[in-house]
């Protein structure tokens, strides 16, 4: 059979699209190690860019890692127990757990700008926490909190858990035992795509943190905003670079996560 | 055989919090050792039964269940000491086989090496020898039920409870683990409860069967009792093939257009309905005398051991007619039919359903 | 002899306990600034009436048209790409096709800035665009520091969201029901609109939603371009950062996030895809 | 030893030396932030109740408009009386530290043989349509700067905005691009080839960046402007602060200030050889002052004109 | 009754994309107005051939599809107009049931007037007299399946294909509308092609039945044909249940230790499988000398109309018996049993299988 004139289309506009979507990364990839980006690759290729970034904004990149681990324990000591209640508050029917899933979303929705406003206005007056990372902590906590609880809720869901705790009940578990026995080992998979989502968005996070940032908390996308402002194109692009670096591993993950758990979750 | 308990359901019923009335109070005796089937149409209540004898349910107030006449209606199932086999098995997927056998086990802080045996005495009763290490996920549908049987073993319940542990297999399949089970079961001794849906493997495994309807429990009695003597329309309808013939009865006949079938009880002129079993009725040569009704065969089925006719007689449904495989029918073809009449059902009480 | 225990009745409220350090953490960092937000909003010179400000103040009333029309235009160009080649993606297989679609939903996780620099990358004096049009035209086309850019940026981080929810809904769909339709004799476009569109709706319905509201809150994009259109959070920054007028940048962002999360509750009640999937 | 400032951008101004050289010298570190002084402010005001920043670096406007809002305090640094009269609150409410000019930076080579603009009217010829930047005057001070620049050049005055207004609506035809943020950077790479700018940044692309940039103070007039400091009321470490204002202040300090280009708000620091990098005295007799803080109280009407009238 | 095209396979394989040859090149030849059951296990091709002769696969090289002689080999499926049914019905959610039957009829450009008077007509064929409103997802099971029907059938095809329309359904449903469906087809004389993998379904519906395995057809034949006639262990196996008896072949009988059976080809002392059907063993009174097996009972599954026996006679597996439903029976007791020397297979080529 011949492929028709609508798969060459359909085709083209593919290949188009993920041009559209790759072709920028690569180039500024490319841009963070070319000598002079505006005379082109024929200048040569150095680590200059790389080690001027590295030099004057490694702190940001520590800083971002930190914020995002932490961010993480956070999301994950909070959020998948929070989860479990979504799942199994009155059967998982409870009107009450869909009001607290939408209620959770609105971090996501609300733009980042009022949610750091909101924050500052609140709690801007109590210094040592204005100025400390634990301000940036509470925005990125606010904002990935469903990324964790998502996946989880959803492979709680799928999960059958209902069935296996009551299976674990009748071999004679109490409920903390089914809890940390059935329970979390078995919406693992959700838990560790969770984890990614949350590690990834916490260290791309700007609106909120843009606001919400002191000269002593600057994270790496800050910086990044920074640089493109005021440093050359090269400067931005190694910067980019070295995001991209950091940022795309987990993003790796988070795909081979995604995938084994449909597998997995089936039962 | 270990000392088994006997299980009681006193005024029994349970409303679920959309109001929902799954069970209308029911009264319920299992006598130790026994094996009683739970048998029913799909949302008949079997499993919300099961439910409250596990104690995953609570029953509304009023309702009590006894194990052994003590009261255990309070008692959440962890408490219970019951071994549950679930409809999808509900088999720990990040759990061995082994693991999940003897999880109950190690709740019960058993030492190890105890738990190893037992857990290859388990495999081995139920043909899984060697299987301990495998992952849940790759085992067959029939592996997996001996899993959860295994598992629900383990703990030595006092009752054992079963919720169609062999629905999700197919049917040659289900016909061997059926008589596993069967053995198993006469084995073990212990009190156990069993939810089907399927009125072949209720009889074949059942001591007494509970037949269900809507909530209610409709019958209870041996596999015999129900299928020879059925208390009413439904139980009749629902366990095996059942013929209706709707007609006039008068001077002990029930009279419709291909014959009449001998019935004595119902006023004259008053419309009644006899049931018999396709198995009931015999082919007879036409003009001999002993036909009680004549009709024209609609369709055959050959069936490889019978071959089943379904007959119009003129009275209401076609009747089902099973006969032996080597006679060769024709559809459209005319025949004599008889049915003694001790085959003969009728429920006075339930004419008007 | 068995313990006696009362019915477990508490046990239905027993799961409300583990939502509690989520739920604390939610009331006290967010809910509540949320609310002092909203005080603030009404403290300024007009009061409450900073609320209705949107509407009754031209510049404010342009920007929040202009980015709604904004929005709707990537929206609607997403859902069209994304479903093209959404489907064309879950139905073809190739070589490297995971590798493909792992690249793809990079941009999901990019931050607004990165997203603004990318278009840089593309569209910017010295873009890919740029380059080719001035190779093949003589004239380098920069668009990205215009509503062009805003635009394709917006695309930018909208399309691999649609494309992977138009992958998860094509996943879903039954086969036989387009062979359904063939054997009916429908043609390949009447196949695709009676049966495939019908089906990935629900899930266009809320992707596109959540593209839309999006759209509307990016703050890193338009900011890094830095463009000539005033969308509405640049305003809301420009309130704040220029003028220091706190209470019109409250009332504007509490009025924004007000009008997505109707957008997106819209959608979701439409759609009747409470998991309207976020990410 | 931390003293907070807001809006200390190593990318500007060269404060990455100037940090560096207040840490050698005084062992406090300042921490770079790059804020403009539009945020800043409004950050200062927001944090009002408990302030994160102990000073500010801004431009003269946003000093005089922090003292109204009471966000600042008083100090009078080492040097104090050095500092002409009109680059300071006669409180201390804030002083300047240096100064620069408003004028024409133009990437050479991205005009790709088109002359260099010589005067604000050589912009509205069509040949250089999509040339052009000009950073937003409704949202960013150099924006504004560059507007009441022109105005001023063209015949304006704080009063009478429209020769600056009709200027801005006749560039129009030439689609200039208008970012809201600094945009040194774009400059460099040639997205925008001339941009309304600083003659320090326009320097420093000059003979640090080593790039073909030009400076043109424009023939019809500029403006320069002075960038103040500001010590912020109730900051965390008022004596760091105090200690970090001196400094600025010092001959160490304000030479580092000339060595980057910008004039020193204390004529004697300037060096000859940094002079030798600025334009001609001559050329720099066009660029004006003016009241300062007149001008900061236009600034809202002048951006609501320019967005209904210009945009 | 319309004119019925013949429908012919001729080596027709099927190698899909990642290279399972799914279907060995098959020859199969169908008579206009026939309904042939292409039956099987699981995976054996049962469904790939329906999708050849559909047009929603394509043969491997060399293979040919022909209606009625003419080659539609390269026609996809839009253009062969064939109805089809399938398994999990695929109604179109997003329409009503009229609009699911209607839409073959508006793809034709049928006016609205002639559509709503066909979608009248083949409801109530169907017997689903004014559903045509309703929603698809407030259908039952058996409802669907009978909206699917109707929907194949509306735009009038040449030929009808059923791939397990029922199997989705539970087994007193499935039953009641086999029998819908049996007369329905008979009426139509469409050519028909069914696909199931239950037995008893093929056998009651099929003029012919096609018994795959492994991608090849095992044998084609009546129902009668496949159940006394089976050409392989495989068929014999797979129709009905069967009994197996492995022993020693000698002076024209088969020994094992609960008895022998007379079978006279093989060479004496080598090992012989002899194979038999439940219903055709007879329980006969011991010492009468006419028993040629005996055995002890395992387990004793009443089934109503019959009771069927596991019967432990020394050779292999347990024998299954099925006797009459008036006997009882103990586990444990002794039988002596008959089988008649017709009622015994033996397929020499496949003893070592
Ligand atoms: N948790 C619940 N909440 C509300 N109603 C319920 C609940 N569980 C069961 N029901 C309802 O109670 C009735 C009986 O349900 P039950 O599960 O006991 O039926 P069943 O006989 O086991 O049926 P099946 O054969 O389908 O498993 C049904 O109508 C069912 O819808
Ligand atoms: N699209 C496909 N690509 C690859 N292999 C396939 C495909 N479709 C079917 N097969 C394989 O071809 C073989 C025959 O499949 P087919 O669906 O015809 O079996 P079947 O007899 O209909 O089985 P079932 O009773 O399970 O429906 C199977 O081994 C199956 O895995
Ligand atoms: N779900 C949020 C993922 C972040 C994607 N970045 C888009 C930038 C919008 N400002
Ligand atoms: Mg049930
Ligand atoms: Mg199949």
């Amino acid at each position: 059979m011949h492929k028709s004139f609508r798969f060459y289309v359909q085709l083209g506009l593919t290949l188009l699209v993920c041009a559209f979507l790759i072709i920028p990364i690569i180039l500024s990839m490319l841009a963070g190690i070319t000598d002079n980006f505006f005379i082109g690759w024929s200048s040569g290729f150095t680590t200059r860019w790389i080690v001027q970034v590295w030099d004057t904004y490694q702190v940001t990149i520590w800083r971002s890692i930190a914020i995002a681990l932490a961010c993480l324990v956070v999301t994950t000591l909070v959020g998948v127990p929070l989860a479990y209640m979504l799942a199994r508050h009155k059967g998982g029917n409870s009107r009450l757990a869909r009001a607290i899933e939408e209620l959770l979303m609105m971090p996501v929705a609300v733009p980042g700008l009022a949610t750091a406003l909101a924050l500052i206005m609140a709690y801007g007056q109590y210094r040592e926490f204005r100025s400390s990372l634990l301000f940036i902590l509470v925005g990125h906590v606010m904002f990935t909190l469903p990324f964790m609880v998502r996946p989880v809720l959803a492979v709680m869901q799928s999960a059958q858990l209902p069935v296996l705790e009551e299976a674990a009940a009748s071999l004679g578990a109490g409920p903390l035992q089914r809890f940390f026995g059935i329970v979390i080992p078995n919406v693992f998979s959700g838990i560790l795509a969770g984890a990614l989502m949350v590690v990834t968005l916490s260290i791309g996070e700007f609106n909120i943190t843009w606001m919400l940032h002191t000269p002593l908390t600057m994270t790496l996308p800050v910086g990044l905003a920074d640089s493109y402002a005021s440093m050359r194109l090269e400067v931005g692009s190694a910067y980019t670079l070295i995001f991209f670096l950091m940022i795309i591993p987990l993003l790796i993950a988070m795909q081979w996560v995604t995938h084994t758990t449909r597998s997995r979750v089936r039962l | 055989m270990k000392n088994a308990v006997s299980i009681q359901l006193i005024q029994c019923g349970k409303t679920f919090a959309n109001g929902a009335q799954a069970l209308q109070p029911i009264e319920l005796a299992i006598r130790p050792g026994e094996t009683v089937v739970l048998l029913g149409p799909s949302g008949c209540g079997k499993t919300t039964t099961l439910r409250l004898i596990a104690g995953l349910e609570f029953p509304d107030a009023g309702g009590q269940v006894l194990f052994d006449g003590e009261d255990v209606t309070g008692l959440p199932i962890e408490k219970r000491g019951v071994g549950m086999v679930f409809q999808n098995y509900a088999l720990f997927p990040n759990m061995t086989v082994g693991e999940n056998i003897a999880y109950g086990l190690k709740i019960r802080k058993i030492p190890a090496a105890q738990r190893l045996k037992k857990i290859d005495a388990l495999l081995e009763m139920v043909h899984l020898q060697g299987l301990g290490q495998r992952r849940i996920d790759q085992l067959s549908g029939g592996q997996k039920q001996r899993v959860a049987l295994a598992r629900a073993l383990a703990v030595e319940p006092r009752v054992l409870l079963l919720d169609e542990p062999l629905t999700a297999l197919d049917a040659k399949l289900r016909e061997t683990l059926r008589a596993d089970l069967n053995q198993l079961l006469r084995t073990l001794g212990i009190t156990t409860i069993y939810v089907t849906h399927d009125q072949s493997e209720a009889m074949a495994l059942g001591d007494r069967v509970v037949v269900m309807e809507r909530g209610k429990i409709a019958q209870i009695g041996t596999p015999q009792d129900i299928y020879y003597r059925p208390v009413s329309h439904f139980v009749a309808d629902f366990i095996g093939t059942m013929n209706r013939v709707t007609g006039v009865a008068g001077g002990g006949q029930v009279r419709f257009s291909g014959g009449q079938l001998p019935y004595a009880v119902s006023a004259a002129g008053s419309q009644a309905t006899l049931m018999f079993r396709p198995e009931d009725v015999e082919v007879v040569a036409d003009g001999m005398g002993t036909a009680n009704m004549h009709g024209e065969i609609l369709s055959t089925f050959f069936l490889g051991d019978r071959t089943r006719l379904h007959v119009n007689v003129g009275a209401g449904q076609a009747v089902v007619v099973d006969t032996g495989r080597s006679a060769s029918w024709q559809v459209g073809q005319r025949i004599a039919l008889r049915v003694p009449e001790h085959a003969l059902l009728h429920f006075q009480d339930e004419v008007a359903a | 002899m068995l313990p006696k225990l009362p019915k477990p009745r508490s046990q239905r409220q027993r799961y409300l306990w583990f939502a509690l350090p989520g739920m604390t953490l939610f009331l006290a960092f967010w809910l509540l600034p949320m609310l002092r937000l909203l005080a603030v909003g009404a403290s300024g010179p007009t009061g409450a009436a900073a609320y209705l400000a949107v509407v009754t103040n031209h510049r404010y009333l342009m920007s929040l048209i202009a980015t709604l029309l904004l929005s709707a235009l990537v929206t609607l160009t997403t859902l069209l790409i994304s479903v093209l080649v959404g489907l064309f993606l879950q139905r073809n297989r190739f070589a490297g096709k995971s590798l493909l679609l792992a690249m793809l939903t990079f941009p999901l996780a990019f931050p607004g800035v990165v997203v603004g620099f990318m278009v840089i990358m593309l569209a910017g004096r010295q873009g890919l665009i740029g380059g080719v049009s001035n190779w093949l035209f003589g004239d380098a086309w920069v668009f990205a520091y215009s509503l062009g850019g805003l635009f394709l940026g917006y695309l930018y981080f909208s399309i691999p969201r649609v494309i992977l929810t138009v992958m998860a809904a094509a996943e879903k769909l039954d086969p036989a029901l387009e062979e359904a339709a063939r054997s009916l004799g429908a043609n390949p476009l009447q196949v695709f609109s009676n049966v495939v569109l019908p089906a990935l709706t629900p899930a266009l319905i809320s992707s596109g939603a959540i593209c839309f509201a999006t759209s509307v809150g990016a703050f890193g994009t338009a900011f890094t371009l830095a463009t000539n259109i005033d969308v509405l959070p640049m305003v809301i920054y420009n309130e704040f950062t220029s003028y220091a007028n706190f209470a019109m940048a409250a009332a504007l962002s509490i009025v924004l996030g007000a009008m997505t999360w109707l957008v997106l509750a819209l959608a979701r009640s439409w759609s009747g895809n409470t998991a309207a999937a976020a990410a | 030893q931390n003293a907070i400032c807001y809006n200390c951008p190593p990318e500007w101004a060269d404060w990455a030396t100037q940090i560096k050289a207040i840490k050698d010298k005084t062992g406090i570190t300042v921490p770079p932030d790059n804020k403009n002084s539009g945020q800043s402010l409004s950050q200062i005001i927001a944090e009002k109740a408990s302030p994160v920043a102990d000073f500010t670096y801004v431009g003269v406007t946003f000093g005089i408009e922090a003292k109204k809002r009471e966000v600042t305090t008083p100090y009078k640094p080492v040097g104090w009386n050095e500092i002409p009269n009109e680059l300071k609150d006669p409180d201390g409410y804030w002083f300047t530290i240096h100064s620069g000019t408003m004028g024409l930076m133009v990437n050479v080579d991205a005009l790709k043989g088109k002359p260099v603009p010589r005067s604000w009217q050589d912009l509205l010829k069509p040949e250089y349509k999509g040339l052009i930047g000009y950073l937003d005057p409704a949202s960013a001070f150099v924006g504004y700067v560059g507007a009441v620049a022109i105005n001023q050049a063209l015949g304006g005055t704080l009063e009478n905005f429209n020769p600056g207004i009709n200027f801005l609506k006749a560039l129009q035809k030439n689609q200039p691009i208008v970012p809201k943020q600094t945009s040194y950077a774009r400059l460099l790479s040639g997205e925008i080839p001339i941009l309304f700018g600083y003659d320090f940044d326009a320097y420093r692309a000059k003979y640090k960046d080593k790039a073909n940039v030009a400076f043109v103070i424009p023939s019809e007039g500029t403006l320069s402007v002075p960038y103040v400091v500001s010590l912020v009321k109730n900051g965390p470490n008022p004596a760091n602060a105090k200690k970090v204002l001196d400094f600025l202040l010092s001959n160490e300090g304000q030479a580092i200030w000339a060595n980057a280009y910008l004039r020193p708000v204390r004529a004697s620091a300037m060096s000859k050889e940094a002079q030798a990098h600025f334009l001609p005295a001559a050329e720099y007799a066009r660029a004006k002052s003016i009241d300062y803080s007149k001008m900061a109280e236009g600034q809202r009407a002048f951006s609501e004109r320019y967005q209904a009238e210009v945009r």
